[in-house]
């Protein structure tokens, strides 16, 4: 037999970019809600109070994005990899999850953090270079950033296997971007969860970028395409619609707690942002694409359907933008306070057990500082 | 006590952590219904069944990135690689993800992963089956090393591995999966790891090796015996990191030493020892460190391997050396 | 959109065996030559004569399979890994090949190996351990075996890439198992083939096993179904159907020489030996099953067609077997006679240019066997 | 003859391989249209087209496994790894087969693959973008190791090490990328691959070095001669092999000599140095090799990299061990 991949089922809305041809979708980016016969029904019971929960967070990540980016423009971080643009995906995904499910993510998730109970003034130490962890994975469901691109596909795997065993009905989920599907690793993963239908699932982002490489670089079809051919059901979202993720995400951690398996996720966004603040895009994309997609803006399309309902008052807008400028402010006392480690940290927790070998490098080391304390 | 060879001791050292831990698992490929390639975990499937000895998919950086998924539930993974040469692919799991998470997430998860490996050559087969790849693994901060020579200690050490809360890379010379010895698998001792031994005492030269050639060294120390030199015997096991006590402590007595691996000499396990011994025993030292190793080549076509690995003559020439006696060892720079 | 893995196209022929449903099929295991709508055409030229030559060609290299098995059970060799029950799966593809096209292979294809002119004599000194190399790769257009499981997928990828910056219309074509499907090199090598649309031709032979494991664990879905996720087209063929994998191979060359870019075969096929002569199956598999596959057997159904035409008389048989023999024997003389390697050809070829640390390890190990000569 | 940063003077030296050999193609992640992530390939892709310079998928395993199908048919391939951290996805084509495709074949078939890596410490980047992986590759027979430490040497070694037939891993230490020198890139020399060079002469103790801490040694042997020490420096350029003769030569002049790099101590570059140097020198030493070195841990977060790195005042305590005086080098065992 001949193998192709499906085609994707017939497009609701004409839509100027073909990844989005045929997703799922239920809030337009004209703010208009429709159903969806396959996934409407997961969010039949997100009403408008809901709804407007789910802004607030967007609002709130987005402006804990501008403020980390900003504190990295004057010297407080190193180096900060901004969401802007993946707000929906990132919120509509995390708010599906339960407390003891648990995310492997990579640097960008910081929406998902925030989600997971991620303090903002954890999310930023990493970043000032003055730890290697802002938080414990275990208290919030999280695990710290991942660096090292589709790694963490296989521990969410190998977590998921984890549960199974156990038998719980938590679920795992992997979030990475459309430059990791082309790791080994990311495939492998696919190859571990279809295998063993762990109870997984594989969120991706695909924000049309890897630093400077468009997504067409990466695959030369569809991402979700691919997940299906390893046997791992799969589909595509308009990633910046955040009912149309919380519906996906629910129905994939539906599937998994009953047994069914891992899933793909392929959510359609766009990184409107550098990769990271050391990046400068214009060197690589044209100035016109970013521009279609702010048309896509995910928060937008949220705040025209509450304010064409009425919920979205002036009074709750001010509300949710004083929300977020609490938050930012926090993060930024909470970072600017943070002192330097103690050098002697250096030596922490790289063993569980003694380590002679380790502990003699201290020693010197410590003589050494006390050197210079000495000729004080 | 009983009389086991090393393979069945590991088996009885598995079979022993799946029952007193139901968090151990153990991962690989063929390691199911087959029972390994070398048969370690010959019937264990069978009696913990395919969850707790779980056949994998062949994909090494698979094992090793799912086994720290499952370390990150509670779980304890023993994963075994088929062969040395077959590590590699799972290297950036090992080296990026298995030795640094504890100090990634400032010591709040623990990955106590055990990653079992036949190594080194001497069994005549093919590429990429007789790697010693043990330097690249003690050169990782966030692991420990660990290399055994005989049935006793293959049971014991293992148990200190898997119960360990750091990685262990567990490297099994596969040329004495044959061995036979007397395994006393109820004892209560105290942990090994970390530690050498000193297999045999001696006044002229210390020997300092592990694994495959530990068997070696003591026959070589009975030949040198007949010709009336005293060798010391040192077996590491602990290959990171190391027990410079025990072995600092021999030198400082003899005054000379050899060291000797299969794996190519530069930037070996050999170095780190020659360099750590001068550092401590400089002024006890009669003669410069001397290694005895594979040469820095691919390992070669199984029929040139007895050229390739020390043996018991090479041994010699390098003891000769070290005495300062001739020797192929000439004043070479 | 959902993404499920198409199904098999409608079978022709009812069969045991669910991978073979739907595959191409043109020889039937009674031996009955039957058209193809899709491929028939690659073959149309495929008289009862060239018909002849592939059975030769399979009867030949069973018994260098055999002949090997042998020399190993007698210590002449260390280790063979039989090819047995592939024969049309490997001569069928090689047949395929122009002279200019390159393969990488695994172990097993001797058979390509023996189509590619790799002499019987050079298969065998690898696996009697008396050098690295049977043969000079650019000679016959055949890399040697590649123990790596999947390594040689990318090195395939690679060189197709330099046919095309060359300008040339030759094809790479990679050999791998079902059980290297799931290294994450494989799904890269897709990944870069897509992408680049180079010129290669991803030939699985998916023989059920991967030493103990079945394809099962491998794979939740068919292996050609994982390929088309990658946009890298894909057919399933009967893996005993001489004339179906030439006719597959040829069409995906073709495609890949006009420009079309990469095509992934899945050839359906059983490994009816041992992994190697190292191992023994009866530890871990149903001796039914392998009974099953006797009745499939790539080397009977075209004896049955090519008798049944007349074509394969008594004494074009026998003519078959002389030829065979004498390959094997040709074989079993070579390789008893090679001599035991030169102990210093342990420095050759590590490095192309002077390496004064290797020269010095080699003066000394000479220097040290000198020694001994000098004792004497 | 021009001023150059080393960014640029690589840049030139890529510029000058590509014009001048048409097998020469670069790979790698974001070398196109962005000219890298530290611009080392910029502008070459619209110079060359996107056939010679290629952005590969994000795929490091990918880039050399068809960089060793690329050069088996011919071609010579340039792959840049966009950061040190992100070398061991590659790990396994790296040493099971770039490094012994060679051997594999008796000769026949030949891997001209340069891996550029910008490598090291010191930029107070994130994790798994400061590491110095050259121990690994200087321990895997068929590799050749070099590390460039400023302008001119890195145009005139890149040329060497495209132009080698054997596979060259290309380290440049990244925060050296700024530094300016003279470039001369018409001069006709010798090639430089494979040796040392003395960079300042010196009679007290030799410090030997490479990469990004050249400039440190410099600066530490400028400090030392304030106090009277006189310090030799050299640069190693060659891991892989090491120029031995260069290298015993001084330690025998100086009969001391400390090795200092910014990898973990156990099993790195300094262990082999200490090593061989002992072995050559042994009889000259009037002190054991001092090793100033990176930690045995993973590369510490941003604000403790300082620490973490040797500096002028480690390696000058490092000297004083040397040369016998107060240091924090006690006597340890
Ligand atoms: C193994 C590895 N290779 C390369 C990199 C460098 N790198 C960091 S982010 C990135 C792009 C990732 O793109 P994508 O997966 O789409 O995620 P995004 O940044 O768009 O969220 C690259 C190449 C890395 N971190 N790890
Ligand atoms: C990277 C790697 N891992 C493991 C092995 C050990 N090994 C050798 S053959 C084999 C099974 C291969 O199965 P498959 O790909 O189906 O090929 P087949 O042997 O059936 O031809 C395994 C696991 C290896 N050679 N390389
Ligand atoms: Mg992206
Ligand atoms: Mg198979």
């Amino acid at each position: 037999m001949s193998h192709t991949v499906a085609a994707p089922r017939a497009a609701g809305t004409p839509d100027p970019d073909p990844a989005l041809r045929g997703a799922v979708r239920i809030l337009t980016p004209d703010g208009e809600r429709r159903d969806d016969a396959e996934y409407g029904g997961q969010v039949a019971d997100v009403d408008d109070e809901a709804l407007l929960a789910l802004y607030d967070d967007m609002v709130v990540v987005r402006r804990i994005d501008t403020e980390a980016t900003n504190l990295q423009r004057q010297g407080e971080l190193a180096l900060w990899p901004p969401l802007l643009g993946q707000e929906a995906a990132q919120i509509g995904s995390a708010r599906a999850l339960r407390t003891d499910d648990f995310a492997f993510t990579s640097y960008r998730e910081n929406g998902v953090a925030y989600c997971r109970g991620v303090t903002p003034a954890e999310l930023v130490p990493v970043w000032r270079g003055v730890t290697a962890s802002g938080w414990d994975p275990y208290r919030v469901g999280m695990a710290t950033p991942q660096v090292i691109i589709a790694a963490q596909t296989l521990h969410a795997t190998g977590y998921a296997l984890g549960l199974q065993h156990d038998g719980s009905d938590a679920v795992a989920i992997a979030y990475f971007g459309d430059g990791a599907t082309s790791e080994g690793d990311a495939s492998e993963a696919l190859v571990f969860a279809a295998t063993y239908t762990a109870p997984v699932v594989f969120f991706c982002q695909n924000n049309h970028w890897a630093i400077s490489e468009p997504v067409s670089l990466q695959s030369g079809s569809s991402l979700a395409g691919r997940a299906a051919g390893f046997g791992v059901p799969s589909v595509t979202v308009d990633g910046n619609d955040v009912l149309a993720v919380l519906a996906v995400t629910r129905a994939a951690l539906a599937r998994a707690r009953a047994g069914g398996g891992p899933s793909f996720i392929e959510a359609v966004t766009y990184r409107m942002g550098p990769h990271t603040t050391a990046d400068d895009p214009t060197r690589y994309r044209d100035p016109a694409e970013l521009e279609a997609w702010r048309r896509l803006d995910p928060i937008d399309r949220v705040a025209a359907h509450l304010t064409a309902r009425g919920v979205l008052t002036d009074e709750r807008r001010a509300a949710v933008t004083a929300h977020a400028d609490e938050v930012a402010h926090a993060m930024r006392a909470a970072c600017t306070a943070l002192p330097d480690p103690d050098p002697m940290s250096l030596f922490e927790h790289v063993y569980a057990t003694a380590h002679p070998e380790l502990d003699r490098q201290k020693a010197r080391y410590a003589r050494y500082l006390d050197s210079f304390e000495d000729a004080r | 006590m009983s009389t086991m060879t090393m393979g069945g001791a590991l088996n009885a050292g598995l079979r022993a952590a799946l029952t007193a831990d139901p968090k151990v698992v153990l991962m690989g490929e063929d390691i199911g219904r087959l029972g390994g390639v070398y048969r370690i975990t010959d019937g264990l499937q069978r009696e913990f069944g395919p969850r707790r000895v779980m056949d994998t998919p062949l994909a090494e950086s698979g094992i090793l990135g799912t086994a720290v998924g499952l370390a990150y539930r509670g779980y304890r993974p023993v994963c075994e690689i088929q062969f040395d040469g077959f590590v590699y692919p799972a290297f950036d799991q090992i080296v990026s993800q298995v030795a640094r998470m504890r100090a990634r997430t400032n010591g709040a998860v623990s990955l106590p992963i055990t990653i079992r490996i036949p190594v080194g050559g001497g069994i005549g087969s093919a590429e990429h089956h007789s790697d010693s790849p043990e330097a690249y693994f003690a050169h990782t901060p966030g692991l420990r090393v660990v290399s055994v020579a005989d049935p006793q200690d293959a049971y014991d050490l293992l148990q200190d591995a898997i119960a360990c809360d750091d990685p262990v890379l567990f490297f099994e010379p596969k040329r004495r999966y044959h061995l036979k010895g007397e395994v006393d698998t109820g004892r209560s001792r105290p942990a090994a790891l970390g530690t050498a031994r000193v297999l045999r005492q001696g006044t002229d030269a210390t020997v300092v090796t592990f694994g495959g050639l530990v068997q070696v060294a003591l026959a070589a120390a009975d030949a040198a015996a007949d010709e009336g030199v005293s060798l010391e015997v040192i077996d590491l096991r602990s290959l990171s990191p190391i027990d410079w006590v025990t072995v600092a402590a021999s030198v400082r007595r003899t005054g000379r030493v050899v060291v000797t691996h299969e794996a190519p000499e530069s930037v070996g396990l050999g170095a780190e020892l020659a360099a750590g011994i001068t550092e401590r025993c400089f002024s006890y030292l009669e003669h410069a460190p001397v290694r005895v190793t594979g040469f820095d080549i691919p390992y070669p076509p199984s029929k040139l391997e007895k050229h390739h690995l020390p043996d018991l003559d090479r041994l010699l020439d390098g003891v000769d050396a070290a005495l300062g006696r001739p020797s192929s060892f000439e004043d070479e720079s």
